[in-house]
């Protein structure tokens, strides 16, 4: 069987899934910051 | 080529490849460092559109340091019209000239050699190319002798001089016919079996810049025709609205391409550098249809608070369809650092969560590059650019320097750093050239990236505090009222200057040994490039 | 790898963190998704868009009629206006003004009909932050309710030529 | 016997399609929608 085939247990990357975790916590920190700083401004339709 | 036969089963379906692939005698040469056919009439394109980028990018990169002078406020250095004519320059040469001449450059790479397949077509590949260069030369010669004082997205009723959009028109026409000459090598190679089964990851992604480069020229041709016939005075002037709404069809789309053609790159230096290859290739190609189909309705960021466009059309069009795109971004996002993680475990720097990491080659600039590039496009440039995507947030957004803020984290401390990174590879490969003061090019990304992301931040917490984009002085001399922005705000427009100066100094340090390098560069022909 | 064709087989389901990722990011983004809508049915600020096509010789004479009716001063040269709350109230964008100085109530609703007699403009509300683009040809037209008292500047954030940095007007409001 | 192929990886293969698709997706949701709504804005009244 070749590399790429092999199975899933040779596939473990936690360093990146920790990476790219922080990455959506530091997203959502930032996008809902800015809903918070949006619904501060006056009324508008 | 491995495949694996499994017993009793035929092979696929298509005819076996040829191996040798279709190029005349004499019209190919075998990389002496990889091992992959060199097509020689792709290659002089290569270097030719390669070069004229390097070319622009100076042009666009001393303007950069000028515009920073004059938006520090203790320098404000250029007087008022010479501002908004080098910011006209800056826009028109870093986001279209130095970009789309790199990406035809890695068009024509990619479907030759990784194809394995001759280029469909010498008397396009010139044409294109010198389409190109007369456009680029005849917009700058426009804005640089105050012409075409407009910005780059050349508003109307803004008007320019019909020579600036005629430049715009060439360029845009010789980039299709760059694109349909590389689609049109994508087919002889197929038609000639030059490989077999699907194509490469890399080349796929290509593709996807290709397709969207497509899209993108086609909205530059309907909105640009009408203006420069306009400028004629042959017809009336087009409608605000409508030429705003097409015109993002090109300006916005224009830096998908940019997305796309850096994914690729990233896939290609990670394994380049470190051997990485990626996990599972159905979800990576996944991630690049789902660019092709969804990103460009995205457009729409542009016209989030403007008149006409109703609140539906808003939303649909600035979610990419239900974030689709975001979602192919996130998934790159992973497979991409995955894939190197993987190659570095499999070397045997398997200690913790992150001792691939400590480990990767953090002094080959090529990699520090590449990683720099997806890290701030990831943290900075994605989050950031979603965010004022929203449609009510950007409310708060439009116009002011959040948003030069965000696509400089993009644009530059992305798809730019990435192709730098990519040129400490095409120099050496297809320039067969090396560089020289080699501790120099090492730590040329890192003050590159350090300098752009200050500069990137600054102005995202100025244009927080209301600081508005492609604007001379907030100060506001000469107005009936004075807004007063807060303290905060001028130190940051400083910390601008500061990092646009750190910024220049390491992009002219990627010009100048690139520059010496091809030219005066000693020559590895015949063997193997000398590893980073 | 990425540089050669992928081997017969490539097209697979991911598995492991790959996949458990893909559904993070797929969850997030269905977040992102419903945002928006939510917001347009509850929250209070969004750009809806609603415009009409207005010749500007047009919108400047209607603006010359509400700036007669309702005058009540002049500030750096401009003249004042004091609308009643709950009407239509206009506002002209030019090079390089904003005409005229809006006077406004506190907690009132105002319909703010904003259009350019030249170029494109931006029209960005300080220290408030709030922006929205302004076209020609346009009229632009804005369900505004100022939830705060005090002076605030508007900006125009959109180039508009070589007096761009001294177009500011302002609205004033009182409790 | 011919290789099964699930349509999806067809689709990947067929660079063609993926050109057709994201050409015409876009100018139908983005460009037709958008110049449609521009279309059917109803002229100022000016209360």
């Amino acid at each position: 069987m070749s590399e790429e085939n092999r199975p899933e247990e040779n596939h473990k990357t936690p360093g990146t899934l920790v990476l790219t975790i922080l990455l959506l916590l530091s997203f959502a920190l930032y996008y809902f910051a800015n809903w918070k700083a949006l619904a501060d401004v006056w009324h508008v339709r | 080529m491995s495949t694996i036969a499994i017993a009793g089963t035929p092979q696929a379906s298509e005819p076996p490849a040829n191996v040798a692939g279709n190029h005349p005698a004499g019209a190919v040469r075998k990389c002496d460092t990889t091992g992959l056919p060199v097509c020689k009439t792709a290659e002089r394109y290569v270097k030719l559109n390669a070069v004229m980028a390097v070319v622009f990018l100076l042009v666009g990169g001393v303007s950069a340091l000028l515009l920073g002078l004059t938006r520090w406020p203790s320098v404000h250095l250029l007087p008022v019209d010479w501002f908004y004519r080098i910011l006209t320059a800056h826009g028109l040469n870093m986001l279209i000239f130095w970009i789309i001449f790199m990406e035809v450059a890695i068009l024509y790479f990619v479907g030759t050699t990784l194809l394995n397949s001759r280029l469909a077509s010498k008397a396009l590949a010139f044409t294109s190319f010198a389409m190109m260069l007369t456009g680029a030369l005849l917009v700058n010669a426009m804005v640089f002798t105050g012409r075409a004082d407009v910005m780059m997205t050349s508003y109307v009723p803004l008007r320019a001089h019909p020579g600036f959009y005629l430049g715009v028109i060439l360029f845009a026409v010789g980039t299709l016919i760059g694109v349909i000459n590389f689609f049109a090598t994508v087919y002889i190679a197929k038609r000639d079996h030059t490989y077999e089964g699907s194509v490469p990851l890399v080349a796929f992604g290509a593709i996807a810049a290709a397709i969207i480069a497509v899209v993108t020229l086609l909205h530059g041709a309907i909105v640009m025709i009408p203006a420069f016939l306009w400028s004629l005075d042959l017809i009336g002037q087009p409608d605000a609205a409508w030429y705003r709404l097409v015109w993002w069809g090109l300006g916005h789309q224009s830096q998908q391409i940019n997305v796309a053609a850096m994914v690729s790159v990233w896939y290609f230096l990670a394994h380049i550098t470190t051997g990485a290859k990626p996990l599972n290739q159905a979800v990576c190609r996944g991630a690049f249809v789902l660019y092709i189909l969804f990103i460009n309705i995205a457009s729409a960021h542009h016209l989030l608070v403007d008149p006409g466009v109703g609140a539906t059309w808003k939303i649909w069009n600035t979610s990419y369809a239900m974030y689709l795109a975001v979602l192919a971004s996130m998934i790159h996002g992973f497979t991409v650092p995955a894939s190197v993680e993987l190659a570095m475990r499999k070397k045997g720097f398997d200690k913790g969560l992150f001792g691939w990491l400590f480990a990767a080659p953090w002094r080959n600039p090529g990699f520090s590059a590449f990683f720099l590039s997806l890290v701030i496009f990831g943290f900075l440039g994605g989050i950031t650019g979603v965010t004022l995507g929203t449609q009510q947030i950007n409310i708060i957004a439009h116009n002011t320097l959040r948003i030069p803020g965000h696509f400089h984290t993009t644009v530059v401390g992305g798809t730019s750093l990435a192709f730098m990174g990519l040129c400490y590879y095409v120099v050496p490969l297809v320039f067969r050239r090396e560089y020289a003061w080699r501790g120099l090019v090492r730590v040329q990304p890192y003050v590159f990236a350090a300098g752009i992301t200050l500069m990137a931040l600054a102005m995202s917490f100025a244009g927080s505090y209301g600081v508005p984009r492609r604007h001379w002085d907030i100060e506001f001399s000469g107005a009936p009222f004075s807004p007063g922005f807060d303290a905060a705000a001028h130190f940051m427009m400083g910390l601008v200057g500061v990092g646009a100066v750190v910024a220049f100094i390491g992009l002219l340090v990627f010009i100048l040994l690139t520059v010496h390098a091809v030219f005066l560069g000693r020559s590895n022909e015949g063997r193997a490039m000398t590893a980073w | 790898m990425s540089l050669t064709v992928p081997e017969k087989g490539w097209f697979k389901a991911p598995t492991g963190s790959e996949r458990l990722w893909i559904g993070l990011a797929l969850a997030w983004c269905m977040v992102l998704t419903l945002m928006m809508p939510f917001w347009h049915l509850r929250g209070k600020q969004n750009s809806t868009g609603e415009a009409y096509r207005v010749k500007p010789a047009d919108f400047a004479a209607r603006v010359a009629r509400f700036v007669d009716a309702n005058k009540v001063g002049e500030l750096a040269g401009i003249t004042v206006v004091a609308p009643a709350p709950g009407t239509d109230i206009y506002l002209q964008a030019q090079m390089w003004r904003w005409y005229p100085v809006l006077k406004l109530k506190k907690d009132q609703t105002y319909r703010l009909h904003v259009s350019s007699l030249d170029l494109q403009h931006s029209l960005s509300l300080q220290p408030m932050n709030m922006n929205f683009q302004i076209l020609p040809g346009y009229d632009h037209v804005l369900t505004v309710t100022p939830t705060m008292a005090g002076e605030y500047s508007i900006i125009c954030n959109e180039f508009c030529g070589i007096g761009h940095h001294m177009m500011v007007g302002r609205i004033i409001v009182e409790e | 016997m011919e290789e099964r192929k699930h349509p999806i990886q067809r689709l990947m293969d067929n660079t063609w399609l993926l050109l057709f698709l994201g050409v015409v997706l876009t100018f139908i949701s983005y460009t037709a929608w958008g110049v449609i709504e521009l279309m059917s804005l109803p002229n100022a009244t000016l209360p």
